[in-house]
């Protein structure tokens, strides 16, 4: 009991500060903490809580993806190219979730085999999928007019459960076990502590390390077909802004980017956090000038709440 | 009631982390023109009041006076700020910096100051030449990130010899040196204790430098000073063994010896060893201990190629059905080759993991497990107490354990795993004299057991005690010669070395 | 008393007295264009009486749709949007239709075929692209050449894909020749200097510069300004600011087609208002986009029309 | 010579690819090489070079900034407010180079006596500055009709050097001297190299680490005086693409993000390359959608080069 509150001090800081902070909204607002809201919520934050999963796993390796936006982007233009050229959803889900592959891979293959930085080269692939994903359909966007093909996100798999956000669960619960109790999980770590110790260690550097870009990749395609499921629409420039937000969520959630540390729920909450944030100031109303500067004093007061538990511990 | 005399007087000082009472009203004491020996068992204080002296850690309580002024008053603190150089046992190194930078900028007080190349080499060249000419006419423009750790501990030494410091803390500076380089630090350090009256404070242990270079020693066991200020002199080894909570390590046969009780006697099915292009054949069979001296240049790349690190050109080896070695560490490990280094920050700890998952990296990789049992916390248990470690919990960071202790880490991955070959690298570096007894019986019960052992040591002494075959290499990275049995003695290993003085 | 409340409670506030709220979505509040189109909205809504709340979806769908279900959880009546796309509206008006609550686009309408909105209230960009090419076509000849170059808005941009090809479509009737278009990233005039420099060295016979957006413009001018060459190339663009009617006054540049960005914020706001209070309105509002010239600046229309461009506070008129 | 050589290895293979991507240019397009279009390239990358120079620090340090883009948005905007209220162009670039110092010490001071993790600090104020820049002006952008303030950036000091390259050189060579040269300089690759080493050599970690992110903003508010010089006009998105540029060209030239590493030479080189590309794909005409992929693969190309140099010694 007590290793896991300690284990989890940031992810726990984290929580109480949205509980605190959905408290203050509901007291404000009165429709804040209504059924509807909490689940557009959930909605809002599924895409990005899977997308920062992904990069999660890399930044634990002492790596950073930024291609993740773009690979969103792509992917939704490719899965809605594929829809509306009359594939059904299950292959286009699968072309779309074979950018994620391939983009990862290429991450992965640079990073690891040819050992350019982690920042460079998934620089690069931002560019080039963000390029891409004008380029496949002429900067058109595309409109998804199959009814069917939003059962992938909002159909229920276990009665009562919508799917996105059985995904989130299953995916955060999935990775928390294979980072805590898996063995290559604990190797990720492992790799982002030291690799040279890792490698005389015997644990398959290259394979890991190549393994989470991959990983990366198919989260944000993950994320990408079941917002594009949601919304029904595919744009270029879809996943834009979310780049910065996985890599934050993945940051205010306890990781470092210099490696070793952080964890699936600790993404999670970051994630969450962005987005109830985000709710917050547009159902208080603040004006969208001041949302920057809201936004930005809310995380560093939750930062410093995380900030002063470890100081005091 | 502070002595005038002293060059620092630490009274009384209690230091807690959490739950672990440290220092428990230590009193410790240096006068100038000695050299003080402070010893104690691992994890048992050491680093942690010298940091308290050099301010690096807070102290809870006590007086600490620094040339007869209190630490706590502006006189004092400047008096220490001044006066005080420190070798710590992690080695503090800029990795991207130059040794000369790395020597001479701590220095400089002045940011605007310019940095003066030419003079930063001249002093890096004559501080390192005290210890090791050759070295130190090649190094001065290197980045000592690229040195190797003995190379990185010179660099610290030499710092600290010529910050003109006047009472000089060294923790453990010797466990990364050669022979060689240790008798000539010895010969520096007594030159400037009578020379120029500093007061030198030297952890660490191995019995024979203490003899070799102390005048007194200060011993320290349950967080308070067991023996203060005594004459090195006046106590036999067996004396200071006791003091120190180590009496079984007097025994031939380790009474305490849980230790060995964690290999199981099963018979290991161990390869023969070959290796060809060394100039001459060497060839080891199951159960041998063979033993690999010299300086580090030589020994560390052949240590590489038989753990599958890297290749060795020209250099050829055969391990059982392996006729080509191994190609990676991963596969050398799969096939039960087991390494232990005691370059714990670069080749060692996983510093972001748990105690837990420290110890139990190898059995993870040797066992093929996927997933992380629930035996595993019994298996962690047991590896803790039969190397009585004591950590406040297993899910503790390494960092939190003194540097001897994580070094049993280490070593504890290889335990209960009945390796067929084991390679370890100084693996006893920084381990207290009670422990090590217990590894050199452990290591002598693996090899009964039919596991290959391959041990580099700088601390002859070692592989006199444990080697059947030694093979030495010059400080040209060269094999020079092969020992057996009753051949292995300092004299020859000396020579082998070329490290006879 | 305790009865009182639960009253009141119960039923807020009768339809009469209750204060209606207009939510402007925007796609993104980083350009002055949706800036202004909030200020018309803004303005528009207190001018009805009605409260006013922004939201901006950062050009993405998924944004946008939060967006609109945020509104609706803070009980919004109404709603103006500038969507980020026209293939993005379907599920929103889908949405909108459900829960009975009106709709009206600006700059960006609807996906054709959409029936579920109360009004568009946009530009006209085809044919603007179409006159704006004309009159560069016309002002590069009068200046001895037929080469044009383009800043273009990006070109994933349905406005931009309009004014693209009616451009094309002048400048094949008008014999022109378009030797280049650079399409900007982040619309900043900074972006649009460098472009029109490039454009200047990789084509030094141009003789006309088509913008699509006033940051172009004022990027053109600039580069024009610094080799010398003002007078000698032609330069109009679409929008209208402060700085571009200053520019065109000072006859470094020579023609503006005036998009009505506060103009189709008041217009969208109405439509909503009208059809929450039962009047009528009017489903498809294009808005002419007139050109103005240095002469016809002053006349009253264009002030007029200047009027229902950008609010006071951004600049001069 | 060697020692030269051999320390500069990463910036040598960057600018042999500039030269090489500006002959290739010259043969495809006639004006490339031209005095005109060099001098236009030089302007154009001049701000993100004087930026990319403070990240560079900052990044030495094994930290980062992200807030550089805002802080160049907001000074903008602040220098146009003051100058058109009437205050003359010194005072008003005063003011604006003062918007730096004190967002670059808000950083400063919560990643060093705070303890927070610099992505996390430096997001936070990359929001807030950028809402900021909106808010100042209520988001319209501003024109600047002060003739003489073209001088800042135009006029020369030196005849013939137009002053935006004298501060560009002169900002270069004395930031490479003091990292080479000066104490403080080494300070910073120390604490980079290994912070716990430097604490405890007593090198003086909180005021060079504090110092880094000031001078980080300040360049990043010089920067922007000198383009809204330049270009007359204040906006308040003026900055948003150049946090990543300049990030990328810190690491382009050899910087690592794990700090104890980089030149400013490479700084500026890699935002050299970046602007080059930048220029020859607007001369080749390459279709903007095909932009970020041919950036993204001369990107690659330029690193593979640096790569392979560096595994051939
Ligand atoms: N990256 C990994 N993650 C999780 N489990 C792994 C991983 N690599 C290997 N294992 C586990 O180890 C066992 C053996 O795997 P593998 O097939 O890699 O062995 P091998 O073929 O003997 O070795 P090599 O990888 O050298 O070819 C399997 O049970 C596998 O699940
Ligand atoms: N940062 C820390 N957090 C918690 N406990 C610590 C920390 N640093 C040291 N300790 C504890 O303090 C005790 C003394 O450690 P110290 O490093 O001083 O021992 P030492 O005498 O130098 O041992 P060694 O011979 O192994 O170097 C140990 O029990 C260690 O676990
Ligand atoms: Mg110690
Ligand atoms: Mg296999």
């Amino acid at each position: 009991m007590m290793r896991i509150f300690s284990s989890y001090r940031t992810e726990i800081a984290i929580a109480v500060a949205i509980v605190v902070l959905e408290l203050a909204l509901g007291i404000l607002v009165p429709n804040a903490l209504t059924f509807g809201n909490i689940s557009d919520i959930a909605q809002a934050s599924a895409p990005l809580i899977i997308m920062a999963v992904g990069v999660l796993l890399v930044v634990i390796t002492g790596g950073i993806d930024l291609s993740v936006g773009s690979i969103f982007s792509l992917t939704g233009m490719v899965t809605g190219l594929a829809m509306n050229s009359g594939y059904n959803s299950v292959l286009s889900t699968i072309l779309g979730l074979l950018v994620g592959v391939v983009f990862g891979g290429i991450n992965g293959f640079l990073v690891t085999f040819v050992g350019l930085a982690p920042f460079v080269v998934t620089l690069i692939t931002y560019a080039v999928a963000a390029s891409l994903a004008f380029i496949v359909t002429n900067g058109h966007s595309l409109p998804i007019n199959d009814q069917n093909y939003y059962l992938l996100n909002g159909g229920t798999l276990i009665p009562g459960v919508p799917n996105f956000v059985l995904f989130c669960v299953v995916l955060v619960i999935v990775t928390e076990f294979v980072l805590r109790r898996v063995v290559a999980g604990r190797w990720v770590y492992a790799i982002g502590s030291s690799t040279n110790a890792a490698r005389l260690l015997g644990i398959p550097v290259h394979r890991i390390r190549f393994s989470v870009y991959v990983v990366s990749g198919l989260c944000a395609s993950f994320a990408s077909v079941l917002s594009v499921s949601y919304i029904s629409n595919a744009e270029g420039t879809a996943g834009e802004a979310m780049m910065l937000q996985a890599i934050a969520a993945v940051v205010i959630g306890g990781a470092s980017l210099f490696g070793g540390t952080g964890s699936a729920f600790g993404a999670l909450l970051g994630a969450l956090m962005i987005t109830v944030i985000q709710n917050g100031v547009n159902l208080i109303g603040i004006n969208s000038f001041w949302q920057g500067s809201v936004t930005g004093l809310v995380i560093l007061v939750a930062v410093l709440i995380d900030r002063v538990s470890k100081a005091r511990r | 009631m502070a002595d005038k005399g002293f060059l620092l007087d630490a009274r009384g000082i209690t230091k807690s982390y959490g739950p672990t009472h440290v220092l428990r009203g230590m009193d410790f004491a240096v006068a100038p023109g000695e050299v003080h020996a402070f010893l104690g068992g691992n994890g048992a204080g050491k680093s942690t009041l010298l940091k308290i002296v050099a301010d690096v850690v807070n102290r809870d309580g006590g007086t600490l006076n620094f040339d007869g002024h209190s630490v706590d008053e502006p006189q004092g603190a400047a008096a220490r700020a001044r006066g005080l150089a420190i070798v710590h046992q992690e080695l503090a190194v800029l990795p991207h910096l130059t040794v000369a930078e790395n020597i001479e900028l701590p220095h400089y007080h002045r940011g605007l100051a310019l940095f003066d190349r030419r003079a930063a080499d001249r002093t890096a060249l004559s501080a390192l030449a005290l210890i090791d000419r050759d070295f130190a006419e090649h190094a001065a423009h290197r980045l000592v990130g690229d040195l190797s750790l003995h190379e990185q501990q010179m660099v610290e030494i030499a710092r600290a010899l010529k910050s003109g410091a006047r009472l000089l803390l060294l923790d453990e500076p010797t466990t990364n040196l050669t022979a060689g380089e240790a008798q000539r630090l010895f010969a520096v350090l007594r030159r400037l204790v009578s020379e120029t009256e500093i007061g030198v404070v030297f952890v660490s242990h191995r019995m024979r430098e203490i003899r070799q270079v102390a005048d007194v020693c200060t011993i320290i066991r349950d967080g308070v000073a067991a023996v203060h200020r005594k004459p090195v002199t006046e106590l036999t080894d067996a004396d200071i063994v006791e003091l120190m909570g180590q009496a079984s390590a007097l025994t031939e046969t380790p009474v305490g010896g849980e230790l060995p009780a964690a290999v199981s006697a099963a018979h290991v099915d161990a390869p023969r060893l070959k290796i060809e292009g060394l100039g001459f054949p060497v060839e080891v069979g199951g159960g041998a201990i063979l033993g690999l001296a010299g300086a580090p240049a030589g020994p560390q790349a052949l240590i590489d190629l038989l753990i599958g690190a890297a290749p060795l050109p020209g250099v050829v080896i055969r391990i059982g059905d392996h006729p080509q070695g191994y190609r990676s560490p991963r596969e050398a490990v799969r096939d039960k080759v087991g390494f232990v280094s005691g370059d714990r920050a670069n080749r060692g700890m996983l510093s972001a993991l748990p105690i837990i998952d420290n110890m139990l990296a190898s059995r993870r990789i040797v066992e093929r497990r996927v997933l992380v049992s629930g035996k595993e916390a019994a298996q962690a248990r047991s590896l803790l107490s039969a190397l009585s470690i004591k950590a406040s919990s297993y899910w503790a960071l390494p960092s939190s354990l003194s540097g001897g202790t994580q070094q049993k880490l280490i070593i504890a991955r290889w335990l209960q795993l009945q390796p067929r070959m084991l390679v370890l690298e100084e693996p006893t570096r920084g381990v207290d004299i009670g422990t090590k007894r217990d590894i050199y019986a452990l290591i002598r019960v693996m090899a009964q057991a039919g596991t290959t052992i391959v041990w580099w040591s700088t601390e002859q002494t070692e592989l006199v005690e444990l080697c059947d075959t030694v093979l030495g290499f010059g400080p040209d990275g060269r094999a020079t010669q092969l020992l057996h049995g009753a051949e292995i003695t300092e004299e020859r290993l000396a020579e082998a070395t070329g490290m006879a003085a | 008393a305790v009865i009182g409340l639960a009253t009141v409670a119960a039923h807020p506030a009768s339809a009469a007295d209750k204060k209606l709220t207009v939510a402007y979505i925007a796609p993104s509040l980083d350009i002055s264009y949706w800036q202004w189109v909030a200020y018309g909205a803004k303005t528009q809504a207190a001018k009805l009486g009605m409260n006013y709340v922004e939201f901006t979806s950062e050009n993405s769908p998924g944004t946008q749709m939060n967006n609109v279900r945020t509104a609706l959880t803070r009980g919004v009546d109404a709603i103006v949007m500038g969507p980020v796309s026209s293939s993005s509206t379907p599920p929103i008006l889908r949405l909108l239709k459900s829960k009975n609550v009106p709709i009206a686009f600006t700059g960006i309408g609807p996906q054709p075929g959409s029936t579920d909105y109360t009004s568009a209230v946009t530009a006209n960009n085809y044919e603007t692209g179409k006159a704006e090419g004309s009159f560069v076509c016309k002002a590069a000849k009068a200046l001895g050449g037929n080469k044009i170059g383009m800043l273009s808005l990006p070109q994933d941009r349905e406005n931009a894909q309009k004014y693209l090809r009616g451009a094309k479509e002048a400048f094949a009737a008008d014999g022109c020749d378009l030797v280049q278009v650079l399409q900007t990233h982040g619309l900043t005039v900074r972006e649009a200097v460098d472009q029109a420099n490039d454009l200047l060295t990789a084509h030094p016979d141009i003789k006309g510069i088509y913008g699509m957006y006033d940051e172009a413009a004022t990027g053109a001018a600039k580069a024009l300004q610094t080799r010398g060459l003002v007078g000698k190339i032609t330069v109009a663009t679409a929008d209208g600011s402060p700085t571009t009617i200053k520019l065109l006054r000072d006859g470094v540049i020579q023609g503006l087609f005036l998009q009505e960005a506060g103009g189709q914020g008041i217009d969208a706001t109405t439509q909503v208002f009208n059809a929450l209070t039962g009047k009528p309105t009017t489903k498809d509002i294009p808005l002419a986009e007139p050109l103005v010239t240095k002469d016809t600046i002053d006349s009253p229309e264009a002030q007029a029309t200047i009027k229902r461009v950008y609010p006071p506070s951004a600049g001069a008129f």
